[in-house]
């Protein structure tokens, strides 16, 4: 097996982990938390490619990692403030519970 | 130092202090934002000074221009340039602006926002001086109208409202007017640089490709920018929005709008529309002519009858400013007149562009002590004696009021006695007829001082004080400044002479 | 010792630094500014003399000096200074009357609390004057010229608080600006023919040939020679100033302000600046008179207005009982003498009545100061009288300055130069009116001032104020005594046998005397006359002194409706208000009415139809054309709530839905792929 | 990695070579582990004895400052009369420490209140990994080296979160999120203070920065970052944030031990709170290392004819002169309030770092004026920064006046 | 060098893993961070110094802190969620999906054959050639991602700051 695949591997796996949690937990933190677990999953994908892939000297990977972090901090100060909204609110973070806008 | 964006550095720095000021304005005491928003506003003195140590008055065409690249699509530049013609309303702005914030140091309420708002006015006012693309010269021409508009309601009189309701509603149509005219000019042309139309215009290539647009364009283009610009001086019978919004601005905002806005609408009629129309212009003129003297003498006449004395000098603003334009049109209406002749008028309008930007600035600033004083009281008839209780600020408000009324040795006069010897070469009938508006001027103002200044010291007038700090730092550099320049004209004329002696040498 | 001319500035300069220090120091610097203004008068009489004394070494010489004030066009505007006799004589007459005035008025002016202010005026007024006479350019002489102006507006009114002097102040001011609005005109008119101001520059100059002939040549309206039309304009300047008529209505009430300033301005230098002004552009006045075709020369106005100026001022000041209006009108009507002598040619004789009127008139203002200081500022004659008695030096130094106005031969200046006025009016070939107009302003004059003379100093005080009068200090006697020593002595200056003064005047070195006898029946008539107005006014009013304020004058009971007109000052007050004030008035309403309704109605027109405009619209917008949008958006929200339902608010069931989707496209697209 | 000096005298090589000769004595596969554990035992060693004696040096150093005499009585054992000092307190305090009771609250997670002070002196210690402590003399030669100064730093952050909230004392765990508010509120400043020298230097590399000090004007004018307006400024910044990076006074409120009895600190006793202890010393240290080789030219000598003095001489100098003004700011300066705190931070630090920044771009694109125009840019730059400091300070007090009292009156 | 990404994996499946299913939020939150610092050994591994830097300062020092305050700010009930049937169906529904997932990807991957295994050392990327494509190419990125965060935070502040004026005043 080589290394690249090991880390395809690993990204995948460690994405549907992330899948699961979000899935399975009913706690908001955890769900954003599964999220953010998958996005890092996707980010060592890319470095991974950066890593092995035809071109490393352009960097693409590197940058795209960079700015998915900032995007992924960006979005867990958002959704963290959500959930204390929420939980300011039905004063607790139950996600099934938060569905006052339903159809 | 040559290589730095001075006049970008003129227009922005205002800007600069408005920024600053709109955001730490809060945290600051009173005295230290009033620093703050006077030191910004000095700052156009001190660039001008630097821009004088380098400006070559000999030089015909423009200095320290900034020629950049902006929206290539519409071949809009950022064009800044300076000529003796530009130089002139920049350095009124600079030595005007300080003082009028001087003469607002009263202000309490908002004082931050109320020193922001000006400091952007006074960038946009300066913008309209200095830039040669038309694109940002409208910019600059209409945004100036955004802070005054402001400036009036939020700290005028009681009919503020109505007042700048008037004066924005009034200006933004002569703008609509402006702009119409300058797209069908793009249309035609292909630019809006002003330096290209008007070398178009001298060439000859200009009329024939106005005329090319057919139908009633060629005369509405003129029509348009001679509207834009006549609203904005503003020119008889325009001016109904002006008394309003003089009277009931604050006094600082009164100032300014006297001293340096006015003059955008003369320059406008120097800087675009004369050259670029010539032949418009000169066809026009005889009627234009009778305007000016309608301003000139109904003017001068209106303000004998206010009872306001706000009121009253705002119309002798209308007065004096017609001057500038009556000398303008009867030049354009001579086909080939004498240079000499054509060359005092022209200087005449410049010189008393300059000096009544100053007396009447001191004018109003006179006016707001009394305003200030009495409480808000300004009628004709609300004072008397104020001259026993208040001799300093009787002798400065004298000096103020005899420069206005041209007398000799102080500076109204020269700028009026070059029009009046440029007019009655031209057209010596106007020249007859514009004297009963100098006798009218003498009548008003007179009045003015004796029922405000002499007389037996009215009611609630006793208690006033004499000048202040402020106030006297206020009044003493016009002051200075009217006597300097009635006896040393040549101060300011040797500025623009050369400009002025090779526009009459080149008359169509 | 010679001044250079190009040092002339120092006169005026002089008097103009004593202002500035006068405007500088505080309110309590009395002492620094009546000395300033003391020290910078008399220096400048000093200094003066010295011109005098340059300008007589070459007395048809004009020293000119000429310098650029700014650039203009190509060329230069220029200003300059101007030496002649002319200008010397006046010079040094202005500076000692003034030096007497202003030292006068240390006594006069003691009490007031801007005396500070006062002198710095007077300097001023003095610097503007002294301007006016060394001037060079008719531009430099109208700056001046609007300065004295000034000057005089500021002193006229210098008693501010009285509503009465501010009103003076202000018709004095405008007044002559309307006149000054004429001199403005010639000189624009002027610059424009010529393309100069300069009266003399090296044959360039407005008063030398080449202009001139080229201003006689030219025709304007009217069949006028231009230098005709230049010369009338300039002269509305000259009767603004020097209260000529029509525009004398201001004179009169000039004498609001403190009297020294109407001994200095109302009487002795600034109105005579328009005899000054005309004599000045003499040559441009009578350019025109080699042109027999013209309608009109302009000296022919200027005597005109001048007789009925002397007359009419002369029969006004007869009905007056304010000691200051009388001598006021008695100005007007000598000014109207010199304007006379002006006009009928003899410009000479003009300036010599100017010299010595100067003098005596200024000693009889002084002189009438002296008693209204010493009377509590009672000015009415009826209510003075006996005041002989108490003020010794004050009566006989009036009654010099009376006798020298009225003419009284041989010893007093007036005299010569009255005889000089009426022999060139006789000697005028145009017309006689004149001569007769002035002859009987002799009369007048000796009748009125024997009747001021008689009203005041004799009889018996008429009121607490004229009873205890007691005479002032030495340092208002002594200004009077050295006038009345001036008003004797200058009429030898010109006398006709040895006229040395109109010679100069003239530009001649030799003096050509001629005999007394010649021409001696207008002098003999002339004398007749005097004597007839000394005895009539003895005769009314000396024999029989008034013995209360409030009894009728005699001439009243004997003409009541005649006294009545001229005590009201012939209506010209209430004439102008009627027309030319209603005038202002009516077009300051029609300004208003056009910008409050026409121009302001236009634009609320406009307003009001925009508005209109703009209900139109909304009306057609909310019940035109909303109608197909409502019903196409209904149909947009019942489907959306259709949709809506796919919301289920179980956020792990959209994520669940996500995962499973992404399976089945993949599932299909890897099956897909392998098929 | 550090590479073996070319140059400089024998004592500016000493280090490294003998670093190189005891490395020679492992088997080849061995060495780079060998290289790297020596470096770590060096810096544990010069680092350990310098926290040692900087904490006698504040005690001593506090007590003259408040006028007593501080510790001077520990000398060596055994030998009666020996006080040299008290300079063996540290010494004895460190026996005392090992030797008292590990109390452990029963409640407690106990496996995060004993990982707790564990991480936070490791991540401490990790900061040192990046430092040049001389020429060529820097344990890793990393590219993005303040980079990972802050990322490790700001690990430490979670090691107070993990003993806060181990203690399971609601006090504990609140003083914790006080002290983590403040640690992340002062991260902001200090990054944006240090920003200013990587874009002027253009370069992320700690032994870089302090390269590109070298040299003197005139033969006497370093070319410190610090005699730059900027740089004084951003020193200035540096130095604020850094004194409340690591709780020290005056924005030691965390720990207060008069109001909160050391905060989150409270559960720990005996070598536990040893480790934290020593954990802030060790911070201090790598900040006011960090705060040398950025401003004050690191190992570089102030003046060329002190040159022969070696680099890590010089940079251990500069470093004690840091650790001197922290403590004589702990004795002079009052303790601030927690609103004050963060207002400092958010309203006055935060936008004056920003304006530096702009200062700083300034500077660098000014860098080829010279003669005259010199004066000008000194002069442009320290408006650009003395204005906003003024302006920005009197909104400091929040519109507030001073504090007025009010006494009884009688 | 497989082993040590061997170890690295198993360090962050296994923490992401335990985190997921522990009951504790705080420790499943600091398992969190181990995870994180797991992958930025695996960025370190990879060769990628500074994203590895940039993970551990923004995930280990950032964003855990705002996990650990939000916990502590929305604490409920010591006695966690009992273990119901609707959360075990749940439970099992997610299972399937991961599941069906990691069949998928781990499917896709060993079905792909890839000959990189014979990849060259790890290529070297300076923090100035960064600095140069986030500058040069990216520079709009840089400025949209900086407006994003600034906007993201004050969304955040503005989201989770109490309302309070009103509301106390009416409660009272």
């Amino acid at each position: 097996m080589s290394p690249l695949q090991l880390c395809l591997l690993l990204s995948s796996l460690l994405f549907c982990v992330g899948l699961v949690g979000a899935l399975a937990r009913s706690n908001t933190i955890l769900v954003l938390l599964g999220v953010e677990l998958m996005l890092n999953a996707a980010n060592i994908n890319f470095i991974a490619f950066w890593r092995y892939g035809p071109n490393p000297a352009a960097g693409t990977g590197v940058l795209f990692v960079l700015f998915a972090i900032a995007v992924a901090a960006a979005e867990a100060a958002v959704g963290l403030a959500l959930v204390i909204a929420v939980y300011r609110h039905q004063k607790n973070i139950r996600l099934q519970e938060a569905n006052r806008l339903k159809g | 130092m040559s290589s730095w964006p001075l006049l970008s550095l003129i227009i922005f720095v205002p800007w600069v202090g408005a920024l600053l000021l709109a955001l730490f304005g809060r945290n600051l005491g009173a005295r230290s934002r009033r620093a703050l928003g006077f030191g910004f506003s000095c700052s156009t003195l001190a660039l001008t000074i630097l821009v004088l140590m380098s400006f070559d008055p000999a030089a015909v065409g423009y200095q320290f221009v900034e020629h950049h690249a902006w929206i290539t699509a519409l071949d809009v530049h950022y064009h800044l340039g300076l000529d003796g013609l530009g130089l002139l309303p920049v350095m009124l702005t600079g030595i005007v602006s300080p003082l009028c914030l001087l003469a607002s140091s009263r202000i309490e309420r908002g004082a931050h926002t109320f020193g922001a708002l000006f400091l952007l006015l006074q960038g946009a006012a300066l913008g309209v001086f200095l830039a040669l693309d038309f694109f940002h010269w409208f910019l600059f021409w209409e945004l100036s109208l955004v802070p005054a508009f402001f400036l009036i309601k939020l700290w005028g009189g009681p009919g503020a409202g109505r007042a700048a309701y008037q004066f924005v509603i009034y200006t933004l149509a002569g703008g609509a007017f402006l702009l119409l005219g300058f797209a069908a000019l793009y249309v035609a042309t292909g630019t809006l640089d002003f330096a290209e139309l008007t070398r178009l215009a001298a060439t000859g290539e200009l009329s024939p490709k106005v005329a090319a647009l057919g139908g009633i364009w060629p005369k509405a283009v003129f029509l348009g920018v001679f509207l834009g610009l006549a609203v904005k001086v503003p020119l008889f019978p325009f001016h109904t929005w002006l008394p309003s919004a003089y009277a009931e601005a604050p006094t600082g905002v009164s100032m300014f709008l006297t001293g340096v806005m006015s003059k955008m609408g003369v320059y406008g009629f120097l800087r675009i529309l004369w050259p670029l129309f010539p032949e418009q212009l000169h066809a026009a003129a005889p009627c234009l002519l009778g305007l000016a003297l309608g301003g000139v003498v109904l003017g001068a006449f209106a303000a004998m009858k206010q009872t306001d004395l706000k009121r009253m000098v705002a119309y002798s603003s209308i007065n004096h400013l017609s001057y500038c334009l009556l000398a303008l049109f009867a030049v354009a209406s001579v086909t080939q007149p004498d240079a000499a002749v054509a060359a005092s008028a022209l200087s005449g309008t410049l010189l008393q562009m300059f000096n009544h930007g100053l007396s009447a600035a001191a004018l109003f600033a006179c006016v707001g002590i009394l305003e200030a004083r009495s409480g808000g009281r300004r009628g004709l008839v609300d004072f008397g004696g104020v001259r026993t209780v208040a001799p300093l600020f009787a002798a400065f408000c004298g000096v103020a009021m005899f420069s206005s009324l041209g007398l000799p040795g102080l500076n109204g006069f020269v700028g009026e006695f070059l029009i009046f010897v440029g007019v009655f070469g031209l057209a010596p009938w106007a020249a007859a007829v514009a004297c009963l508006g100098l006798l009218a001027t003498a009548l008003f103002l007179l009045t003015f001082w004796q029922r405000v200044f002499h007389g037996p010291v009215g009611a609630g007038v006793a208690s006033f004080r004499d000048l202040n700090r402020v106030e006297f730092l206020t009044l003493l550099p016009l002051v200075i400044l009217m006597f300097v320049l009635g006896v040393l004209p040549q101060l300011v004329i040797a500025l623009f002479n050369p400009l002025v002696t090779a526009w009459a040498a080149n008359l169509p | 010792m010679n001044l250079s001319v190009q040092h002339l500035w120092v006169i005026p300069a002089l008097p103009l630094l004593a202002a500035v220090i006068g405007a500088l120091t505080p309110r309590r610097g009395r002492t620094l500014a009546a000395g300033a203004a003391i020290a910078a008068m008399v220096g400048a009489f000093v200094v003066s003399c010295l011109a005098l004394h340059t300008a007589l070494v070459d007395p048809a010489a004009k020293l000119v000096h000429n310098f650029a004030w700014f650039d203009l066009g190509s060329g230069v505007l220029r200003l300059g200074w101007l030496l002649d006799p002319l200008t010397a004589f006046m010079c040094v007459m202005v500076t000692f009357v003034g030096s007497l005035i202003f030292i006068f008025s240390l006594g006069y002016m003691k009490a007031d609390a801007n005396f500070k202010q006062f002198f710095c005026f007077l300097s001023l007024f003095a610097a503007a004057m002294l301007g006016l006479l060394v001037a060079n350019s008719l531009l430099l002489l109208f700056i001046c010229w609007e300065l004295v102006g000034l000057a005089s507006y500021l002193l006229i009114g210098f008693w501010f608080h009285k509503p009465s002097a501010a009103a003076a102040a202000k018709k004095a001011f405008i007044t002559t600006r309307i006149g000054d609005l004429g001199l403005l005109l010639g000189l624009l008119w002027l610059y424009n023919s010529t393309g100069s101001l300069l009266f003399f520059d090296g044959g360039a100059g407005v008063l030398e040939t080449a202009a001139l002939g080229s201003l006689a040549g030219q025709i304007t309206v009217g069949g006028l020679a231009v230098s005709t039309a230049i010369g009338l304009l300039i002269f509305c300047g000259a009767i603004g100033k020097s209260g000529q008529f029509p525009l004398h209505v201001w004179l009169p009430d000039a004498m609001e302000g403190p009297t020294p300033v109407s001994a200095l301005i109302h009487a002795a230098t600034m109105v005579a600046a328009g005899v000054f002004l005309i004599a000045r552009v003499y040559p441009l006045m009578s350019a025109d008179q080699a042109l027999t075709e013209v309608p009109l020369h302009a000296l022919t106005v200027v005597a005109f207005i001048g007789a009925i100026t002397a007359l009419m001022g002369a029969c006004i000041a007869v009905a007056q009982n304010d000691i200051k209006r009388v001598l006021a009108f008695s100005t007007v009507s000598q000014l109207g003498y010199m304007m006379l002598a002006l006009g009928v040619g003899s410009w000479v004789a003009a300036i010599f009545h100017l010299l010595t009127h100067a003098f005596f008139k200024a000693l009889l203002f002084l002189g009438a100061g002296s008693v209204i200081h010493a009377a509590h500022h009672e000015q009415d004659i009826r209510r003075l009288g006996g005041l002989r008695g108490p003020m010794r030096v004050t009566f006989a130094t009036f009654a010099i300055g009376m006798m020298a106005l009225s003419g009284v031969p041989f010893l007093f200046s007036g005299v010569w130069s009255k005889e000089g006025i009426l022999h060139a009016a006789h000697g005028w070939n145009i017309s006689h009116l004149p001569l007769i107009a002035a002859l009987i302003a002799v009369v007048l004059t000796a009748f009125y001032m024997t009747r001021l003379v008689a009203e005041t100093f004799f009889g018996k005080a008429r009121s607490h104020e004229a009873d205890h009068a007691h005479e002032n200090s030495a340092v208002m006697t002594v200004p009077l005594v050295i006038l009345a020593v001036c008003a004797i002595a200058l009429g030898f200056l010109g006398t006709p046998a040895f006229p040395w003064l109109q010679a100069r005047l003239l530009g001649e070195t030799e003096v050509h005397g001629h005999s007394l006898l010649e021409g001696g029946g207008l002098m003999m008539l002339s004398i007749v006359l005097v004597a007839v107005g000394l005895g009539g006014g003895w005769a009314i009013y000396g024999r029989k002194p008034r013995v209360a304020e409030n009894s009728r004058d005699p001439l009243v009971t004997a003409a009541p409706g005649l006294m009545a007109a001229l005590s009201a000052r012939l209506g010209f007050d209430e004439l102008y208000a009627a027309t030319f004030g209603r005038l202002g008035n009516g077009l300051a309403a029609l300004a208003h009415f056009l910008d409050q309704w026409v121009w302001g109605g236009a634009v609320g027109m406009l307003a009001r139809f925009g508005e209109f405009i703009g209900i139109v619209n909304r009306e057609a917008d909310e019940n035109g054309l909303n109608g197909g949008f409502d019903i196409v958006s209904e149909r947009i929200r019942g489907s959306g709530r259709v949709y809506s339902r796919a919301q289920t608010g179980d956020a792990h069931g959209y994520l669940r839905w996500v995962a499973m989707g992404f399976v089945i496209i993949m599932l299909v697209v890897v099956l897909g792929g392998a098929r | 990695m550090s590479v073996t000096a070319e140059a400089g005298t024998f004592l500016e090589r000493a280090p490294l070579v003998l670093r190189d000769a005891v490395v020679q004595w492992f088997p080849a596969p061995l060495q780079w582990l060998a290289h790297h554990l020596i470096t770590i035992v060096a810096i544990l060693a010069v680092f350990g004895v310098f926290f040692a004696f900087t904490t006698v040096a504040e005690r001593k150093l506090l007590g003259r400052l408040q006028n007593r005499l501080g510790p001077n009585r520990a000398g060596l054992p055994w030998i009666k009369g020996s006080k040299l000092f008290g300079l063996t307190q540290p010494f004895a305090d460190a026996v005392k420490a090992l030797t008292k009771e590990d109390i452990v609250p029963a409640a407690a997670d106990k496996l995060l209140h004993f990982l707790a002070p564990v991480l936070v002196v490791a991540f401490s210690l990790m900061t040192f990994a990046v430092l040049p402590f001389g020429r060529n003399l820097i344990p890793v030669e990393l590219d993005a080296a303040l980079l990972y100064f802050f990322a490790a730093g700001s690990a430490t952050e979670l090691a107070i979160f993990m003993a806060g909230w181990a203690s399971r004392n609601k006090y504990s765990l609140l003083a914790a999120m006080r002290a983590l508010a403040q640690v992340i509120s002062y991260e902001l400043p200090l990054m944006l203070s240090v920003v200013p020298v990587v874009l002027v230097v253009g370069s992320l590399s700690t032994s870089e920065i302090a390269l590109a000090q070298g040299g003197w004007t005139f033969g006497f004018l370093p070319h410190w970052h610090v005699f730059t307006p900027w740089g004084f400024f951003g020193f200035l910044l540096f130095l604020v944030a850094a004194l409340a990076e690591s709780n020290r006074a005056p924005f030691d409120l965390p720990e207060a031990e008069s109001e909160l009895i050391a905060g989150h600190l409270t559960e720990y006793s005996g070598f536990k709170y040893a480790l934290f202890f020593m954990a802030e010393y060790f911070g201090l240290t790598a900040l006011s290392g960090l705060g040398v080789t950025l401003f004050l030219g690191g190992w570089q000598a102030p003046f060329a004819f002190l040159e022969f003095i070696p680099s890590y001489a010089w940079f251990m100098l500069k470093l004690i002169g840091m650790i001197g003004f922290f403590i004589w700011a702990r004795g002079t300066l009052l303790r601030l309030r927690i609103d004050q705190l963060t207002r400092l931070a958010w309203q006055f630090m935060v936008p004056l770092a920003l304006i530096n920044l702009g200062n700083a771009a300034f500077w660098a694109l000014t860098s080829g004026w010279s003669g005259p125009l010199q004066f000008v840019r000194w002069g442009v730059s320290i408006a650009l920064v003395v204005g906003p400091f003024i302006l920005l300070g009197r909104g400091l007090n929040g519109g507030r006046g001073p504090r007025t009292y009010r006494y009884a009156t009688s | 060098m497989n082993l040590a990404l061997i170890l690295i994996s198993v360090l962050i499946l296994g923490s992401a893993a335990v985190a997921l299913a522990l009951r504790n939020l705080i420790h499943s939150a600091l398992l969190f961070v181990g995870c994180w610092a797991g992958i930025a050994a695996f960025y370190l591994w990879a060769g990628a110094e500074f994203v590895a830097f940039a993970q551990v300062l923004i995930y280990v020092g950032a964003v855990s802190m705002v996990v650990l305050f939000a916990v502590l700010l929305t604490r409920q009930s010591d006695a966690a969620e009992p273990m119901n049937p609707d959360s075990f169906s749940r439970f099992m529904r997610a299972l399937v999906a991961g599941g069906g997932v990691a069949g998928i990807l781990v499917g896709a991957i060993l079905g792909t054959p890839m000959d990189v295994s014979t990849a060259g050392p790890a290529p070297t990327l300076t923090v100035k050639e960064i600095g140069g494509q986030l500058m040069g190419p990216h520079a709009a990125a840089l400025l949209i991602v900086g407006l994003l965060l600034t906007v993201a935070l004050l969304g955040a502040v503005v989201i989770a700051a109490v309302d309070r004026p009103e509301k106390s005043e009416d409660a009272s």
